[in-house]
């Protein structure tokens, strides 16, 4: 049960997000593209081991989306911001529970 | 040497041993370190990447091959799932590769000569509202047409078959009925790999273990070997099946794959005497249930949301399962969890998996198993040798080609058949 | 302690309230409690604890639990119990107890209430924090209690201290991340027949903590020799309990082989109560400390680089004299003795640890693998952390080398049967990981999770690593690693953890506001998501073809009327709310005029068909918008996901008013003479109200809002009411409606009347493959604007020939209704060698029309709109039967009913 | 007048020695939603006579016209429930017909119901159910939250010392209630 840092609710429960894959994915416009790109955009999303930036909505709480980074090795929680805002850079490893990414 | 292993349950109430397992061979497969080169490298020491060694060196004659694994033998998905194998898919595409396998199945624990208690039991799949039964009857319309063996089974029919299930329309979800494939069943997981691993070895195959690919060697698009934590390996053809971990080869390798790595939990009771004859899935309430050869209970879960590497998953998706187990089972109540864990599975966009070739010459691709790999383990092998062999994929893994997402030829499996299981 | 009785086995034993089963059973003379699961041989008690591996029982009173160890039974007055061969039983009785879950935030969780965790609870609380303190057994004191001390005044104030909650008999079983602890506290068993009956037995605990201190203590581990699972061998520290403790008085002459000073405590506690302890051996060269002093003060006999080597038994197995071996010269001598106290060393228990990933440090100085872990959220204390205490030095050492025979006899793990002989074995096969080791041989996978047996399995391993490298010392316990610990901790009822998600809470039941008139009106409901819905009314006698061809006839003749308040409703404000939905849907509704309705269709960006539903223009830039009724959430959830990601300069609110407003769908020829007789303020005629226009009204001074939708092609209105007030109106209808025989109608009735019409119902007539132009749909596909979804249908697989299309079927035989998700095939189709037969496409829906007089059927089928008229298969069970496409619109092409 | 029903009609149970839990009948509640900050929200602040609360989580209690109470609930950061203010509607209904004022007001009384709880057990059975922090320092009087419950999508207002509101959406609000009469069990 991730405790997952929502911007405006502070803390809760990872039952009450919903998980949006890869953050910072723009839509694109879509007519200019090839059948190749667009299809990287419709199916393709990072999926790093370690720190990975990700959205979440918080669908039980504000219902408001935000992004994060969060480690996919050790479930370490770095920082969440707001869509549209500057992207705080990759954390380092914060050792949380002392583990080490 | 199938279906015999169930008979071992007296089925009467008292107290009794636990069924034992047959002696292993004195020898299961050598361990050794990399040659310089090889003819092909499979990266990737789980189920599917010694079966496709064993059926590179036995159908296609390649032997100067090795398996690298990066852990132990098998550690991955093949020792984390819960054995389910069936072939009662939806779509053709996958009716044909999953019955192609349950096909092998049948024949190989000859065809390897080792016992992996693969016992045909029967898998049955319930439905638990009228849209729940109008796509399971299209299921099984779907497997008529495909000779697949399946059954309708009413409420009353799957009581008489699986009487500890309760069939009360007072339940949150009633039983509504069932689709049942009689031909379906499990093996034991660990037992399988090493099967494929005995008789890989057995015919030359270099087993690796400890040995992490780190990088690709490609010159002018076409693979040449790969880099390891153990040094350098030539190879001419390189399979890639890596499950869990596919897209970080993939991005190794230099191009991306439409593949997230989630976790997937499992759970285990203690020894318990024989309840349950039949393997018993419902994907509307997330219970896949199955009793295993020596009497405890081996249950999955859905996967959890979030992409994750610590093979590890939230205890809120298992106590979800077992509030669901338990409106189906009552008897289960008393019933302990033994043990939990998590594997790492490589989940697709449509929930089926992507087989063939890749960007890279010579460089093979064989991901997204999701949830059901387990099931398709010797078809999977099979047509990822001939793939890596001719170069170009067998008939069978056609459909699964990484190209269906820019040309849109999906294969929903979750679209129609709920949970890959 | 007041004396109880309790039954172990159909037999009566006494015992002290609140004891262990074992120690009872012990002082009564009860040694051989079970035979082992696989070779039958006799079994006692070993330990103190969860770790016990032999006492395996079933409880036949109260709860009749499935598998325990008898070690943490606490046996109470009623109390019955059964002894287990490591194979639990299943009883088919309803299970009554009651089980709950709570959650709880704290500043600082500490895990073990022994000293180390106590001192913990004591620094925290000191800091100011709040503190939650758990422990599994009955009092708080760890290994206090297994001395029979009290605990100092100092450690009882902690545990007074209003900032400090501690629960007993309360076990941790996972540690998850960002400090997230499940904890099963046994809250009735121990009170037996006088616990009170709505307390619940279980409580499952959600920790959620901002540091927690793990201070679980340690297992005393076994050693490794041939015969070393027999009766009257226990851990020296369990044995000296039960004796010195718990007065067990069955053992007269006890040998303690230890690696340790804790086997010079044990055998001095042994000593002190009476029991004639004939010799110490130790494995090691030499010890020193006050406990060896004070072994040889009281004058047993201490013999150094001497072990247990082999036991002998009596004829009933147990254990009668022990052969102990010189460890340097080899020699071997025998020893009489009823009781063999093992001391090897130490295990701290590392489990909760490892469930986060953390990996466990082998220390030589402890022989032990350790947690030594100092961070903000997570600090290890006591014994995982290596503060042994005391003063041992404790020896790494596992048992005396052992030939083939001896190694068939020499158990590593009891539960299992597996013995160092497996193990060999194992090793020759090629393993060398000790996670195959551990699947090969099972060993660490029983009820115990190898508490005591994974240090013997790693011990042995270095053994016959050494061995098999031709020298010593060969590996390490650090080479080795650990077996990988899951949760939980101990096994715990399923029971526990379904908690209250039993029965009707186990998933959320989502009424309409018109439910409780459905159930008066004796309605068969069907699920459809958590909703549930009327499926049809029938009437006394009829069954359900009967109810729904009487429904359907009533709606296409008389009057009829169903709850629709199911669907979804979203109202969408703002002055781009119109631009908003142009984009959203795949047709236009910035051109839809104030007070009007469109149907309109959404798909995802992959183009394929997502959700429909009618949005209507309530006011300027105010629209309500409907969804299905599984859609309602993913509808909105889609909306906010682009306005709040993508859009967020445009200026729109969405906001759910799915409960806020309930629908009452009135339709049939004569719903509009119905409804003018309680609608007094408008004129509800064609001419002022048409069709796919909405409208407020007054109905008994209920302010309503109607709107001429349709979805059964009948003249028909749809009357939107405040949750509050729609009992009210449907029962006004209800009485007003008797003389047109007004009748109710659910979901079947509903299904019938749309598919004559050709309406698709999104999820059953598509599967989540099918973009507009499949469902015959391209005049709702916008040419003149972007739209989600639109470039996907540029993709060759989406404009590709032969797709499924959307199209009408009827069987030559009108009686027959084709199962739904029937396929079709050519019609002289046959299976090919494979046994395959190759098919055209599928049934989606599939009904009996009393309107058409016969059955007909929705289909998806290959370039179905381009092959009407041409006949199909459809072959199902060992029948085929021969249908013809059609439009998939059957009744009212015209649409001249609906007005 | 026609009585408007409520999902539980005013079921209540237990005891205020232990746990009383009721439901509150007929509580009128408005979805608002605006830019904070904006001059809009001045506006609509402005209009309707009372203040908005600026954080989400926050409850604002503000005396009415007739003498008495609502309350303004900060659900996010621009979204608020105003609950127990009739007149809310009327007061805006200018304001939204100015074109430049970009916010909506929904009225969603018929979209939840209220369940109190009330009494010195009431923690201990709401955190049967409910897994957030509901420690003083936490979750104050005065605070909002939303959520699952029995997995039911709830609204819960610390009102008063021991005084809790569940507002729960009206299709779930049997469920709740069977499954809050369940979580006291030990208690009534």
């Amino acid at each position: 049960m991730l405790h997952i840092p929502c911007p405006h609710c502070g803390l809760r429960n990872e039952t009450e997000f919903h998980y949006g894959a890869e953050a910072g994915v723009a839509y694109p416009e879509p007519n200019v593209l090839t059948d190749s790109e667009w299809a990287k955009y419709l199916h393709i999303r990072a999926n790093p081991k370690g720190w990975l930036a990700e959205r979440w909505v918080h669908f039980a709480g504000c219902g408001r989306w935000f992004n994060l980074w969060r480690n996919t090795i050790t479930h370490e929680i770095g920082p969440a911001y707001l869509p549209f805002t500057t992207q705080p850079k990759k954390p380092d490893n914060i050792g949380q529970e002392g583990l080490k990414a | 040497m199938t279906n015999t292993h169930d008979t071992l349950s007296p089925g009467t109430i008292g107290r009794r041993r636990a069924a034992t397992f047959p002696e292993q061979p004195p020898r299961l497969w050598k361990s050794v370190k990399p040659k310089k080169a090889y003819d092909a490298v499979i990266v990737g020491g789980g189920g599917h990447g010694l079966a496709t060694a064993y059926y590179l060196a036995k159908n296609h004659g390649l032997t100067n091959i090795a398996v690298l694994e990066k852990g132990w033998l098998a550690g991955g998905n093949t020792a984390r799932n819960t054995t389910i194998i069936r072939s009662n898919y939806l779509w053709d595409e996958s009716a044909a590769i999953y019955e192609h396998s349950l096909k092998l199945w049948e024949t190989l624990e000859e065809d390897l000569g080792y016992e992996m208690f693969f016992s045909q039991r029967g898998v049955l799949t319930l439905a638990h509202s009228v849209s729940d039964v109008r796509s399971k009857r299209r299921n099984l319309y779907a497997n008529a047409l495909n000779g697949i063996d399946s059954e309708w089974l009413t409420p009353a029919e799957v009581k008489k078959l699986v009487p500890i299930i309760n069939i009360s329309e007072d339940v949150r979800y009633p039983v509504h009925g069932a689709t049942y494939q009689p031909r379906g069943g499990i093996a034991k997981h660990d037992w399988v790999a090493w099967g494929f691993a005995k008789a890989a070895s057995d015919l030359g195959v270099d087993i690796i273990q400890g040995c992490e690919v780190t990088g690709f060697d490609i010159k002018n698009n076409k693979v040449q070997g790969v880099q390891t934590n153990l040094g350098s390996i030539a190879a001419g053809k390189v399979g890639m099946v890596g499950a869990g971990h596919s897209s970080l080869l993939a991005n190794l390798a230099g191009f991306s794959i439409p593949i997230q790595s989630r976790p997937l939990q499992a759970l285990v009771s203690p020894l318990l005497e024989q309840v349950l004859n039949t393997v018993v899935m419902s994907g509307a309430v997330h219970v896949y249930v199955s009793q295993a050869h020596k009497g405890e209970l081996v249950m999955g879960a859905g996967t959890d949301a979030f992409n994750s590497y610590a093979q590890r998953g939230g205890f809120h998706v298992i106590e979800h399962q077992l509030a669901a187990a338990l409106e189906l089972f009552p008897i289960f109540s008393r019933a302990h969890v033994l043990r939990t864990w998590g594997g790492v599975v490589d989940v697709s966009p449509d929930a089926s998996p992507i087989m063939g070739l890749t960007p890279v010459e010579n460089l093979f691709l064989n991901c997204g198993w999701g949830t059901g790999g387990f099931k398709a383990t010797p078809a999977s092998g099979w047509v990822m040798a001939y793939t890596v062999a001719h170069g170009r994929p067998h008939e069978l893994n056609q459909a699964f080609a990484l190209d269906r997402f820019v040309t849109g030829h999906l294969i929903d499996e979750h679209g129609a058949a709920g949970v890959a299981h | 302690m007041s004396e109880i009785s309790f039954s172990f086995d159909d037999k009566i034993y006494k015992g002290h309230q609140g004891e262990p089963m074992v120690a009872a059973l012990l002082r009564s003379g009860m040694l051989s409690i079970t035979t082992s699961t696989y070779h039958g041989r006799p079994r006692a008690v070993v330990g103190l604890g969860v770790e016990e591996p032999n006492a395996l029982v079933q409880l036949v009173s109260g709860t009749k639990e499935s598998m325990l160890p008898a070690t943490v039974i606490e046996v109470a007055d009623g109390l019955a119990a059964r002894s287990l061969t490591g194979v639990g039983a299943l009883p088919e009785l309803p299970e009554e107890a009651r089980y709950d879950k709570t959650n709880r935030y704290v500043d600082t969780l500490v895990i073990g209430a022994g000293l180390a965790g106590l001192k913990a609870a004591d620094e925290h609380l000191r800091a100011g924090r709040e503190v939650l303190l758990i422990d599994d057994q009955p009092k708080p004191g760890g290994h206090l209690r297994h001395l029979g001390l009290e605990l100092p005044a100092s450690l009882r104030d902690v545990l007074a201290h209003k900032s400090l909650t501690y629960l007993c008999r309360c076990t941790a079983v996972g540690l998850y991340d960002q400090n997230y602890i499940v904890a099963i506290e046994r809250r009735s068993d121990h009170l037996g027949n006088s616990a009170p009956a709505n307390r619940a037995r279980i409580r499952v605990w959600h920790i959620r903590a901002d540091q927690v201190v793990l201070a679980p203590g340690a297992f005393q581990r076994p050693l490794i020799f041939s015969n070393n699972d027999r009766p009257g061998i226990m851990l020296s520290h369990a044995a000296a309990t039960y004796v010195a403790v718990h007065g067990v008085q069955i053992f007269k002459r006890a040998v303690v082989a230890t690696v340790d000073n804790q086997g010079y405590r044990d055998a001095l506690r042994l000593h002190h109560a009476g029991v004639q302890v004939q010799a110490i051996y130790d494995a090691r060269p030499v010890a020193e400390g006050s406990s060896v002093d004070a072994a040889r003060a009281t004058g047993i006999p201490i013999r150094f680089r001497a072990t247990v080597l082999d036991t002998v038994s009596d004829a009933e197995g147990v254990c009668e004299s022990v052969i102990i071996q010189d460890l340097d010269t080899n020699e071997t001598f025998q020893i009489t003795a009823d009781l063999l106290a093992i001391s090897g060393g130490w295990t701290p228990i590392v489990d909760l640890a490892t469930h986060i990933g953390i990996k466990p440090k082998w220390s030589e100085a402890h022989a032990a693998f350790l947690v030594n872990h100092s961070t903000d959220r997570l600090r290890t204390h006591g014994m995982l952390a290596g503060d042994f205490g005391g003063d041992d030095n404790p020896s790494i050492f596992f048992g005396p080398e052992l030939d083939e025979e001896q190694s068939r006899h020499a158990y590593i793990d009891l539960q299992r049967d597996t013995t160092l002989h497996d193990l060999r074995r194992a090793v020759g096969a090629g393993l060398n990981s000790i996670e195959h080791i551990k699947r090969y041989t099972t060993i660490g996978t029983a009820h115990d999770q190898g508490k005591t047996s994974g240090m013997l399995t790693i011990g042995a391993l270095c053994q016959l690593n050494g061995v098999a490298q031709g020298g010593k010392p060969g590996l390490s316990p650090a080479d080795v690693g650990t077996l990988s610990f899951r949760p939980p901790y101990i096994p715990v009822p399923f029971a526990a953890l379904a908690g209250r998600e039993r029965g009707p809470l186990s998933d959320p039941i989502r009424i309409t506001s018109l439910h409780q008139w459905h159930v008066e009106a004796g309605a068969i409901f069907e699920d459809v998501g958590q909703w549930k819905r009327p499926w049809y009314f029938p009437k006394p006698g009829e069954c359900m073809e009967d109810a729904v061809r009487r429904e359907c006839v009533a709606a296409r003749q008389g009057v009829a009327m169903m709850d629709a308040s199911t669907l979804g409703k979203i109202e969408i404000q703002g002055t781009d709310a119109a631009v908003f939905l142009d984009r959203i849907y795949t047709n236009m509704f910035s051109t839809l005029p104030e007070g009007q309705c469109r149907y309109g269709l959404m798909c995802k960006t992959d183009g394929i068909v997502f959700d429909d539903g009618v949005t209507t223009l309530l006011g300027k830039n105010h629209f309500l918008m409907t969804t299905t009724t599984g859609g309602a959430a993913r509808v909105l959830a889609w909306l906010e996901e682009w306005l709040q990601t993508e859009w967020p300069d445009l200026k729109v609110y969405c906001t759910s008013v799915t409960e806020h407003i309930s629908t009452i769908a009135l339709v049939g020829p004569k719903s509009r003479q119905l409804l003018q007789e309680l609608v007094k303020d408008i004129d509800l005629s064609n001419a002022t109200f048409p069709f796919m226009h909405s409208r407020e009204a007054m109905i008994d001074d209920i302010p309503v809002r109607i709107a001429r939708i349709s979805f059964s092609g009948e003249l028909a209105f749809e009357i939107n009411v405040t949750w509050g007030y729609a009992r009210h109106i449907w029962e006004r209808l209800w009485a007003m409606g008797r003389p047109y025989d007004l009748t109710a109608y659910g979901t079947e009735t509903m299904h019938v009347l749309r598919a004559e019409k050709g309406y698709i119902i999104v999820g059953q007539d598509t599967d989540g493959t099918q973009t507009p132009y499949d469902l015959n749909m391209s005049w709702i596909v916008s040419k003149k604007k972007e739209f989600i979804g639109k470039r996907s249908f540029q993709l060759p697989y989406l404009k590709a020939a032969g797709r499924l299309q959307l199209v009408g079927l009827l069987s030559d035989n009108g009686d027959e209704v084709i199962p739904e998700g029937a396929y079709t095939t050519e019609l002289n189709a046959h299976p090919d060698e494979h046994g395959k037969t190759r098919h055209t496409g599928f049934v989606t829906s599939s009904y009996y029309s009393p309107a058409l007089g016969r059955a007909f059927a929705l289909a998806l089928v290959a370039d179905g709109l381009n092959r009407m008229g041409e006949v199909v298969a459809v072959p199902f069970g060992k029948k085929v039967l021969r249908a013809t496409i059609c439009d998939a619109v059957f009744i009212d092409k015209e649409n001249i009913r609906r007005d | 007048m026609i009585a408007k029903e409520t999902p539980l009609e005013g079921m209540n149970m237990g005891t205020i020695a232990t746990v009383a839990i009721r439901e509150l009948s007929g509580l009128h509640s408005i979805d608002l939603r605006v830019m904070p900050g904006s001059s809009t929200q001045t506006a609509v602040v402005e209009a309707l006579g009372i203040g908005l609360p600026v954080k989400p989580g926050q409850v604002l209690v503000a005396s009415i016209s007739g003498g008495s109470e609502a309350h303004a609930l900060c659900l996010a950061p621009d979204w608020w429930l105003i609950v127990g203010f009739h007149e809310a509607e009327q007061k805006l209904a200018a304001l939204l017909l100015e074109n430049h004022h970009h916010f909506s007001v929904v009225d969603v009384s018929g979209q939840r119901t209220t369940i109190e709880l009330e009494g010195p057990k009431v923690r201990e059975v709401l955190t049967h159910l409910w897994d957030q922090d509901l420690r003083e320092k936490s979750f104050p009087i005065a605070s909002v939250s939303q959520g699952l419950m029995a997995k039911a999508p709830v609204i819960v207002c610390h009102i008063a010392p021991f005084r809790y509101r569940v507002m729960v959406r009206s299709s779930f609000a049997l469920h709740l209630w069977k499954a809050l009469v369940d979580a006291a069990g030990e208690w009534v």
